[in-house]
């Protein structure tokens, strides 16, 4: 279990959502009169404050290639000093939805860090990605990250969501300025859950560049198509669109 | 995070709320209390709509003690489970809004100042419902140990010397269930849960 | 000095009149000496100026009876050598070696001004033996044991106590540092010098240890407080194995800190702190202002 | 007879015209070099060449022409021999040749070039042929210098070629880091769950139920519940249409974990 104690303030969110350490801070001494968490939140909505959009590009690259896209990332990212940063997480999608299908479900992801098991587990509502024209370098989507106690697969699963799937990915993370960059393979989830019985989808790395932002800050975009740039054409960073994936 | 226990103070006729509140404070300042600022606890349910099948309830409770942190309680059935999150998890249930629907008029919450006594920290809230007060209840914090079982003596002793024979010999029931766990902050808002919803019950809300 | 100046200026003036003897001496008879006589004055001349050489002599013994006799001459065993040496960047090392000289001397001091301290420290926390009766005996000191003694030791309280869990590391050279946890109720740094424990602190059970940091709640402090006492009490330096067994055995009977009732007014509170204080003999729980 | 000499006369007249027009054409060449050889540029020479030459085709065509007389078949007699200066032929001559007579005739009226003239010629033959292996060699000293001048250049074109077509090679072998199909298939899993719910659906099942068949669990055991279920399932088809059996062992899967609520 864990708590999170600080100001009332939403903290700043890290680039790398699912590190995020938990705070804990002793219980503020003020005179002022106390306001509810909703107050502060809708002031927070107010002030434009809470990243609630993701900025996001995708590719692959073939496993055979993928030590050069390293080796350039740690050559273009900020953490050259410590490496980069390695995870393996276990990713799973929920559904929830009204009723019948013309009813859009609301999708619902849990991750949580294989490697680090007492990382607070992350809960994210991902919305409809939004393509936009050709003049809109990145998707957009809007994106709440939130981080939870290990009960949120038991709490959502008693609030009706539904697993749709899951899989597992393992990779590698690397920051430029505001700027995630994963490197990441994505695993099937293996008959025994056993971390050892998984099996890769495909020969390559999925490789995402992402921003977390308060909406509105479409400068960071431009950053995004500028850095994506720099890695080709070992990967093409693109806009993908997700209705034609579906079929 | 220290054992809590949290304790109802019967009101009487001659008093009002903001009275006893009042009357309580000069009692714990005269043992020695320091006042550090207040606190709130609130608490906000939802329901799911009817086409989601068997209803289900969804508290989320806010603790000014844990500022950053966010409560939610599913009942679903004879099940229970707790889940703690941050502050965006509000954000998430106003997206929820179409599948759980929040019942304003059974918002509760605990409101009132907040004491430091030695390692004690006492709150006295006055419990509103949706702007009507409803009762005074009392939270007692041992900060240093994190057993219920062996603080409870303890805490007994302190709560009968500070609101009297009021305070039942035994411990607190859901406090019984865990006396040789470690007391986490969900406990307390289990309690605060627990005391919210007989507060409703007697208005015959839920 | 000043009676090795005197001396000095004694054997000046015995040699400038020894001069004055062979001079007179050396010219032989002169004119001044008359026509008569001449031989004998030349001799009660001669026999004037031995008598003042003999003074002089005298003057002389005295002054070197009264200077210390010196220490012996100086072994400088082969450093002796170091004048003789030829190559230039060797030279260099007599400085060095007055320097170290120098250091050397005043460790020496210092110690001595340390020993003259410790042996008037009533508390004896350091084993001193200035008594010279008892240098023929083994010295059993508390503070220079081999970690692997400490080890063995430590590791016989985590089997003692079952609700008591010790894990040891060494941050600081040789030295242990002891973490502690007593049940579901607090935690505790040790810090030991050899055998000898150094420090204790007490911290809650979900709060953060080190070495520095006090606990955040009074009680702990309080506990920490008496838990030093405690270890001056059980401090014994012929017998620092029982000490710190001493010490353990105390230290876990902090395990009913809030559960126990003071001995002696039966309450668990006394200004908003359980009986802190446990007697060294019998282990019982008391209140800071209680305890017999 | 006197036809032929008529004949004769004019074709010895026509050849006079045509030698005297080659005479001033070499006269002006000579004339042009010793003059303007400053300002002398190699086309206007070349067209002296060709005006000469011109001259010459002319003069070999009045000679070979049919109605010519065969002037091989005429013989030139020297009737008067004087070493005496002519004035006429120093005229006719413009004053090469002063007298006519018995030391110099012989020369003059052979077919040949003049004997100066001609041993000037074969010393310049033997010069030439002398010359000509060296020429030669310096020419071919030349050309294998500047063969080896071209290969160079050939080899440096070359190197920048393959460089080129190494470097759109790796270029293409660079494109190989990448596949877009691959990109496809990893956004579609983990955005929409793309070959992989199939198989959570198994494990979920295996999970749950151990029977392989789901789908006939799902249909003989299930059915009440399926059609609690009925919106559920049907949005499942439409998000997933491709693997119905799929769908249904997922149905009956997910009743099997939710013992509420469907």
């Amino acid at each position: 279990m864990f708590t999170v104690r600080t100001r009332i303030k939403i903290p700043p969110r890290a680039i790398n959502a699912h590190r995020r350490p938990i705070i804990y801070i002793k219980h503020r001494t003020m005179a002022a009169p106390i306001s509810t968490a909703m107050d502060s939140l809708s002031a927070a909505l107010k002030s434009n404050i809470i990243p609630n959009q993701e900025y996001l590009l995708q590719g692959s690259v073939l496993d055979s290639a993928v030590e050069v896209l390293l080796h350039r990332l740690r050559g273009l990212c900020d953490n050259v000093d410590s490496g980069p940063e390695t995870f393996h997480d276990h990713e799973m999608c929920f559904s929830i939805r009204r009723g019948p299908p013309p009813e859009q479900p609301l999708l619902l992801r849990v991750r949580r860090a294989l490697d680090y098991q007492d990382m607070p587990w992350q809960l994210r509502y991902i919305g409809q990605p939004e393509l936009g024209d050709k003049s809109r370098p990145t998707i957009v989507r809007s994106s709440i990250d939130i981080a939870t106690s290990n009960s949120v697969v038991e709490f959502l699963t008693e609030l009706g969501c539904r697993l749709d799937f899951e899989y597992i990915v393992r990779g590698y993370m690397f920051r430029k300025g505001r700027m995630k960059v994963t490197v990441s393979k994505i695993f099937k989830m293996g008959q025994g859950k056993l971390p050892e019985s998984v099996e890769p989808i495909s020969q390559s790395y999925l490789v995402e560049l992402s921003v977390l932002a308060p909406s509105g800050q479409d400068a960071i975009a431009e950053d995004m198509r500028i850095f994506a740039e720099q890695l080709r054409p070992l990967v093409q960073l693109e806009k993908i669109d997700y209705k034609r994936l579906v079929h | 995070m220290g054992v809590t226990v949290l304790q109802q103070f019967p009101m009487t006729e001659n008093r009002t709320g903001p009275q006893t509140i009042e009357f309580l404070t000069k009692r714990i300042v005269a043992l020695g209390a320091v006042q550090t600022g207040q606190f709130l606890v609130d608490c906000e349910t939802y329901m799911s709509v009817p086409q989601l099948g068997v209803q289900k309830t969804v508290h989320v409770l806010h603790n000014s003690e844990q500022p950053a942190s966010v409560f939610a309680v599913l009942e679903s059935g004879s099940k229970v489970v707790p889940l703690i999150a941050d502050g965006l998890f509000d954000l998430l249930m106003l997206k929820m809004t179409s599948i759980y629907t929040s019942k304003k008029q059974t918002k509760i919450e605990s409101k009132g100042p907040r004491f430091e006594i030695g390692d004690f920290c006492v709150k006295l809230g006055s419990v509103t419902m949706s702007q009507n007060f409803k009762g005074v209840l009392v939270e007692v914090e041992y900060r240093p140990c994190v057993v219920p079982g062996s603080a409870w003596d303890l805490m007994r002793e302190f709560l009968q010397g500070f609101i009297g024979s009021v305070v039942p010999n035994q411990a607190p029931q859901y406090l019984q269930n865990r006396m040789n766990d470690i007391y986490q902050p969900m406990d307390t808002i289990q309690q605060y849960l627990e005391h919210f919803g007989q507060y409703r019950k007697t208005t015959g809300v839920i | 000095m000043e009676q090795l100046q005197t001396a000095l200026t004694a054997i000046k003036v015995l040699r400038s009149s020894v001069g004055q003897v062979f001079d007179s001496l050396g010219s032989g008879l002169r004119a001044e000496h008359g026509d008569e006589n001449k031989e004998t004055k030349y001799l009660l001349e001669l026999q004037e100026l031995l008598t003042t050489v003999n003074v002089n002599l005298r003057d002389v013994e005295q002054a070197v009876s009264s200077l210390n006799p010196p220490p012996g001459p100086f072994n400088l065993a082969s450093t002796a050598y170091l004048s003789q040496e030829t190559t230039q960047e060797r030279q260099a090392l007599y400085g060095t070696l007055v320097n170290s000289y120098k250091w050397t001397d005043k460790v020496h001091e210092y110690s001595n001004v340390a020993q003259a301290l410790l042996s008037q420290n009533s508390l004896k926390r350091s084993y001193t033996n200035s008594n010279r009766t008892k240098r023929g005996r083994i010295q059993t000191s508390s503070h220079n044991v081999s970690p692997q003694q400490v080890d063995s030791l430590i590791s016989t309280f985590d089997r003692q106590f079952n609700d008591m869990t010790v894990s040891v590391s060494r941050p600081f050279a040789s030295n242990a540092v002891l973490h502690v946890t007593l049940g579901h109720v607090l935690k505790a740094v040790i810090a030991f010098k050899g055998l000898m424990i150094e420090r204790v602190v007490v911290t809650g059970y979900g709060e953060t240890m080190d070495l520095w940091t006090e606990s955040r709640h009074k009680v702990f402090r309080k506990v920490t407080e008496n838990a030093h006492a405690a270890m001056l009490h059980f401090y014994s330096p012929a017998l620092p194995e029982l000490a710190v067994r001493s010490f353990m055995t105390w230290f876990h009977s902090l395990i009913n800190l809030f559960s126990e009732p003071c001995k002696r007014c039966g309450l668990h509170l006394h200004s908003a702190l359980p009986p802190t204080w446990r007697d060294f003999r019998t282990l019982e729980p008391y209140h800071q202002e209680c305890k017999p | 007879m006197q036809r032929e000499e008529k004949q004769l006369d004019s074709a010895l007249e026509a050849i006079i015209m045509r030698v005297n027009d080659l005479k001033t054409a070499i006269a002006a060449m000579i004339f042009k070099l010793e003059h303007e050889y400053e300002t002398l540029n190699w086309p206007n020479f070349l067209d002296n060449f060709a005006l000469i030459s011109g001259h010459l085709t002319s003069l070999s065509k009045i000679l070979g022409n049919d109605k010519a007389p065969i002037m091989r078949n005429l013989a030139v007699l020297p009737l008067l021999l004087s070493p005496e200066k002519d004035e006429d032929l120093m005229r006719l001559t413009e004053c090469r040749i002063s007298t006519f007579a018995h030391d110099l005739v012989p020369d003059y009226l052979r077919t040949k070039p003049e004997p100066q003239a001609e041993q000037k010629m074969m010393q310049l033959e033997v010069k030439a042929n002398n010359l000509s292996y060296d020429t030669a060699h310096d020419c071919n000293k030349q050309v294998t210098q500047y063969n080896k001048v071209l290969s160079h250049v050939w080899d440096i074109a070359n190197k920048a070629r393959e460089e080129w077509e190494g470097e759109a090679g790796s270029r293409a072998t660079q494109a190989q880091t990448s596949s877009a199909a691959d990109t496809h298939v990893l956004v579609a899993a983990v955005g929409v769950g793309k070959g992989l719910k199939s198989d959570s659906v198994q494990m979920v099942q295996s999970g749950v139920s151990p029977v392989p068949s789901g789908m006939m669990v799902g249909r003989s055991g299930g059915q009440p519940q399926a059609a609690g279920q009925g919106p559920l399932g049907n949005a499942q088809m439409g998000q997933m249409g491709k693997t119905p059996s799929a769908i249904k062992t997922n149905i009956k899967a997910a009743s099997q974990i939710h013992p509420y609520g469907r």
